[in-house]
């Protein structure tokens, strides 16, 4: 088997996919990922206000300078499509479509969560939308991943299974065996790495001898681009590129999405690793502004559309809150419920 | 659930149309079984296809089935058992079959993480209807790493169905019912078993995979065994009921939820146990069973429960040594004889 | 080896020149002793340097020993708890962390058929001087991946020793002494002990890891407990006094080998035993427990040994329905009324 | 972090070092590699025929065929380096300098074996002369060596550490992390993949997405050729090579040793995956005859000269045969001895 992709380079060491998705989308199409961006900003900076509040428990992982990943990966993808994520994943669950409610509500533990109330932050599910979760072993969402690829290869269904990890997900040996395995049984997945340059504390250099994770990718044999995760439409230009050839039968992608997280890891997490000046020169790339800016420029976008986005979102949000407070708790005797099928109490 | 009776196979079956075959044989007829009657069903393993299957169960049915549903796969066994509950999730009905439980430690984050608690932590929405076979246990001369009973240490975890078949007709019949169970399941096959030769009724097929089984009736004591030690269980018996100890063996066939209404049943009889378990002592499943037995039955025992378990060694190459570190017919006869006194 | 009776470190100690501090620090300090003491001691895991360590253990380590000795490694626990062990064959003392138990099945292949296995199969040549520390239990509300209380499964394991400091003592001392050992030591500490404070003595250093300890006498019931639940089982033993019920209490300290002598000589005082395990009940180490006292006490028993453990399932986000699942101080309360009834 | 290497590709595409080791071993450099490779090859022969006389049980992957690989890489090493082994280490052992007896004997699990008759045919070890053993977990072994490595690296011991293991394994996670951990900690490891084409049933193909092993181990940013693994002095000159980098500092290297198997994955295969006429292919290339033939042709060798070597070894296979068969089993009583160190009974 040969290499089956040879990506250019441009000068900036960033590799562009060399073919072109057919023209690019309008205004709306903009507006739309501008909007769920702002969302999935609004939603985590509510859950740490509520977190710190004593509201939402246990680990929380915000995605707070991703978003450009989720939604640009997420526009490219179909509702019959699966999506498998890691324990940062409010915002693919979002963008999903999983109702707002049922995420806030799985936040604070309730039964009208989307999980139950009994994953929290790490454990979003929704079957009826294809996501599979909110995986909290670090690479271990990768075979789940490329199983419900091969159920779909197997069936002949041309679904798309898109499978998001970051960067120190790279090194654990799960990451290299379902590469390998996906790539030598041409199985469609999209595989997304959200390269935000640390796995906890430890800075992508100290963790990986090839930083390089799309050439890395590439020595399995299957097609690798590092994209900016800074920019959405970049993001979703790649994505719709890469997902149209997995759903054609292209086989496994595999897409490097560069990104950084603005905020520590966890709330647990003090953030001592890492510069400031760092974090600050990154912010000043944050996705949401970039778009913005962008979209004020070419005369789409006023102050008030943003306002009024931004208000619309936050009351949704508010009353996404309440409805979570004044939802029920699960009764402590459901406790051994759904341990087995058939056996629930 | 409750107890059912049956014979040991090295008794002559006496129902149906008996032909001789073996433990392997009737794995493989359970697997071909199961591929015909539902397309769902894929069997995925290291060296199943070509190979024929380490210990050649599946041998012949790469030709029957062909290459996507007999499926080798590379060395990875968390990758290709992380597939198969993926795969499961996505409608299909996978048999994972990893070679021994040595190597399952490879794949036990996601037995433990995904498979068995998905369901659970999705709040009801996640099924993974997979089963997974793999060989367990000693007495090859393989020596320390590839002669583990580790089937106790998935007894413990919540969200598994375990079953070890020790007769022909569980080989035959177990596979089958645990692809209807919407949970995962796993089959541990005893590698000294696959040789095992006797008969079986030609519409074999189906049986349950919820109750453990008295393989053989008697009033003065109760071995409990499963797996590859019940055959020297029932020999012990046989030994012992020459001397006028009359012995009742229960094979558990479901190592979770282990069936403790037939345990009781029996102790409530015998008043005296001899748990035979090939794991290593400390923290095997015979523990387990004595702390139930104590919880469940303390009152109804004469003696203290005693376990003959394999000793607390890397199993060593030589043979005599491996004899001298697994459970034995004399151990269990010994066992019984201190019981009974 | 004989039991030694200590106070619990929510008393005042009474030697030496005691300083306030928790379990973190006193952590930390063992580690800092160690690597000053011996050039062979390294600490190796995930975020243990720049991070500080994901339970803050290692903070300010690094700036002490440099990032040769304060050892931070991708997220590859099979790979660098391996390393440790080749570490160890090579002539050093690695400490390796593993940030907690459920990560440690990605290495347990390595532990299980490496570490624990090597002397024996080797004939004798091979030693593995290694220690592996790591985080279990639960109670933080990091749901159902993040919650394992496995250390009954490295219970299992011929060829390990398995502490579980429950105190600040322990904490402070029982690093050296595994560092000294010979061979591969396995430290379990409880995620909810980091923060308990207390005082130590100054001059606080190694202590055994071979014996139980008592950590409050009684003739009425024996409490069994360790790591995380000795707090509880305190506590409920404080409770039980208000009603005249005089429990005795015992901090396991070393959970393989186990120290038997001071459990039986426990039970032959009362005769009336509760275990309190953090760990599933059904396969957990106090069914172990249990067995052996069915083995070695019989007939000491007045009443069959009672377990109180978590219940099993994945553990739940919800803080009402983790701590149903978790035993606690109602729970061992309960059991004891109940035995001692 | 870039690439450390670019080999030079040849025509047929098999890559050899650009740089030359220093002028060649002589004749007698060469007779004593025959030599090594003939006693490898007979003490294997009369392990099968122990095995089907029923005085070696267990598992017994023999090495048939691959003779060169073991020779040509110990030729490079010394009595400071480490090895560390799979269960298919009976040639490794030998060439190491186990004594011929201590295998033997550890064949039968005799308590003059080389680890005392506990670990047969799988688990040789000879700590006195670094021989690490005999992992049957397939990739068990590579940590240890990286750990071995580490500790020379640390105390600054100028070591190489030699870590085998077959093709297989290269799928295995363990492969991804131990060798993403050698070359970020740039650790003297040689790694010494023996693709010989199979793992058990399953040909590489059937395995690998991509299966140019040199070029995927080069992914790590790590020097990675691959060599002709039937012939001696081919692999002698890469792993001399090699070691002399990795001991000078130059990080963990990797050599893909191309061979084959001419026997079965073990006694208890039936070797129905592979064509006849493919197993009688390779048989052409038999490293023995080769080298023999080409030191024929060179006027360096005579028929005497073979037959001479055949026979003194035969009587020194023999004769530990003898003595294996003499020596004393290992007392039951002493089952649970070396459990722990401090406990001996
Ligand atoms: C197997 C495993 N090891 C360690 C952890 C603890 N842990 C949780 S997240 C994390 C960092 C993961 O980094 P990365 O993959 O880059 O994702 P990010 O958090 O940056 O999105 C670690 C070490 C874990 N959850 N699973
Ligand atoms: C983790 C693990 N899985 C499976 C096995 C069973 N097994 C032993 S050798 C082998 C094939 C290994 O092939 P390769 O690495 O190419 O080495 P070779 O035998 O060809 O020398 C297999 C599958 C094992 N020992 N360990
Ligand atoms: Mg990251
Ligand atoms: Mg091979």
């Amino acid at each position: 088997m040969t290499r089956k992709t040879a990506p250019s380079t441009t000068a900036g060491g960033a590799r562009i996919p060399q073919a072109r998705p057919p023209g690019e989308a309008g205004p709306a199409h903009r507006f739309d990922l501008l909007r769920q961006m702002m969302f999935i900003r609004q939603f985590e900076d509510k859950c740490v206000e509520l977190y710190s509040g004593g509201e939402i428990h246990g680990f929380l992982h915000v995605y707070i300078g991703e978003e450009a990943v989720a939604v640009g990966v997420n526009s490219a993808l179909t509702p019959e499509d699966s999506i498998v994520s890691t324990y940062r994943e409010h915002g693919h669950a979002l963008v999903r479509g999983v109702p707002l409610d049922c995420v806030m509500a799985e936040m604070f533990g309730k039964t009208t969560g989307c999980s139950y109330g009994r994953g929290g932050s790490m454990h979003l599910f929704d079957v009826s939308r294809r996501f599979y979760g909110g995986n909290a072993i670090v690479a271990g969402g990768l075979p789940l991943a490329v199983g419900l690829a091969l159920a779909d290869k197997m069936r002949g269904d041309a679904r798309v299974t898109a499978c998001f990890f970051g960067d120190g997900a790279v090194a654990e040996g799960e990451f290299h065996e379902c590469m390998n395995l996906a790539a030598l049984w041409d199985l469609p997945v999209l595989f997304c790495c959200e390269n935000n340059r640390y796995a906890m504390g430890t800075a992508i250099e100290r963790a990986q001898a090839q930083t390089d994770l799309a050439l890395r990718a590439e020595s399995y044999g299957m097609p690798a681009w590092p994209v900016d995760g800074m920019d959405v439409l970049a993001v979703a230009k790649a994505a719709r590129l890469a997902a149209e050839s997995v759903r054609s039968g292209g086989g496994p992608h595999f897409l490097e999405l560069k990104t950084y997280r603005f905020r520590a890891h966890s709330m647990y997490d003090p953030d001592l690793y890492r510069d400031k000046a760092e974090i600050e020169q990154w912010k000043q790339r944050d996705p949401i502004t970039a778009l913005a800016g962008q979209m004020r420029a070419a005369g789409e976008l006023t102050d008030t559309d943003i306002e009024s986005a931004r208000d619309e979102i936050a009351a949704e949000i508010d009353a996404s809150v309440d409805s979570a407070r004044a939802a029920p708790a699960e009764p402590v005797d459901d406790l051994t419920r759904f341990v087995y099928s058939r056996r629930s109490s | 659930m409750s107890a059912k009776t049956s014979q040991h196979p090295a008794a002559a079956a006496t129902a149906g149309e008996p032909a001789t075959t073996t433990y392997r044989e009737a794995m493989r007829a359970a697997i071909r079984e199961a591929m015909r009657r539902d397309d769902r069903v894929f069997l995925m393993g290291e060296d199943v296809g070509s190979y024929g299957g380490c210990f050649a169960v599946s041998l012949g049915l790469l030709a029957e089935f062909g290459p996507e549903r007999i499926r080798d796969t590379p060395l990875s066994e968390s990758a290709f058992v992380g597939a198969g509950i993926g795969a499961a999730m996505g409608g299909m009905r996978p048999i994972v079959e990893i070679m021994t439980v040595n190597f399952s430690l490879l794949a036990l984050d996601q037995i433990l993480n995904n498979a068995a608690t998905l369901l659970h932590m999705s709040g009801g929405q996640v099924n993974v209807p997979l089963v997974i076979r793999m060989t367990t246990g000693a007495g090859r001369q393989v020596a320390a790493q590839h002669s583990h009973s580790l089937e106790g240490w998935y007894a413990h975890i919540p969200g598994l169905r375990l079953v070890a078949p020790a007769t022909l007709a569980d080989a035959r019949g177990m596979l089958w019912t645990a692809l209807e169970d919407p949970d995962p399941v796993l089959i541990f096959e005893h590698g000294s078993l696959y040789n095992l030769r006797g008969t079986l009724d030609e519409d074999a097929g189906a049986v349950d995979i919820d109750s453990a089984a008295v393989r053989r009736t008697g009033g003065d004591v109760t071995v409990i065994s499963y797996g590859g030690t019940l055959g020297k269980a029932m020999t012990a018996a046989g030994e012992l009921a020459a001397d006028g100890i009359d012995a009742e063996v229960i094979d558990l066939r479901t190592l979770r939820p282990l069936d403790d209404a037939t345990i009781m049943a029996s102790v409530g009889k015998t008043h005296r146990v001899v748990i035979v378990d090939e794991g290593w002592r400390s923290g095997s499943l015979s523990a387990e069973i004595s702390a139930r037995i104590m919880e469940q039955a303390f009152f109804e025992l004469d003696a203290p429960v005693r376990r003959v378990c394999s000793a607390e060694v890397p199993i060593p190459y030589p043979r005599h040594l491996e004899e001298a570190a697994l459970p034995q017919v004399d151990g269990i006869v010994a066992a019984v004889r201190a019981v009974v006194r």
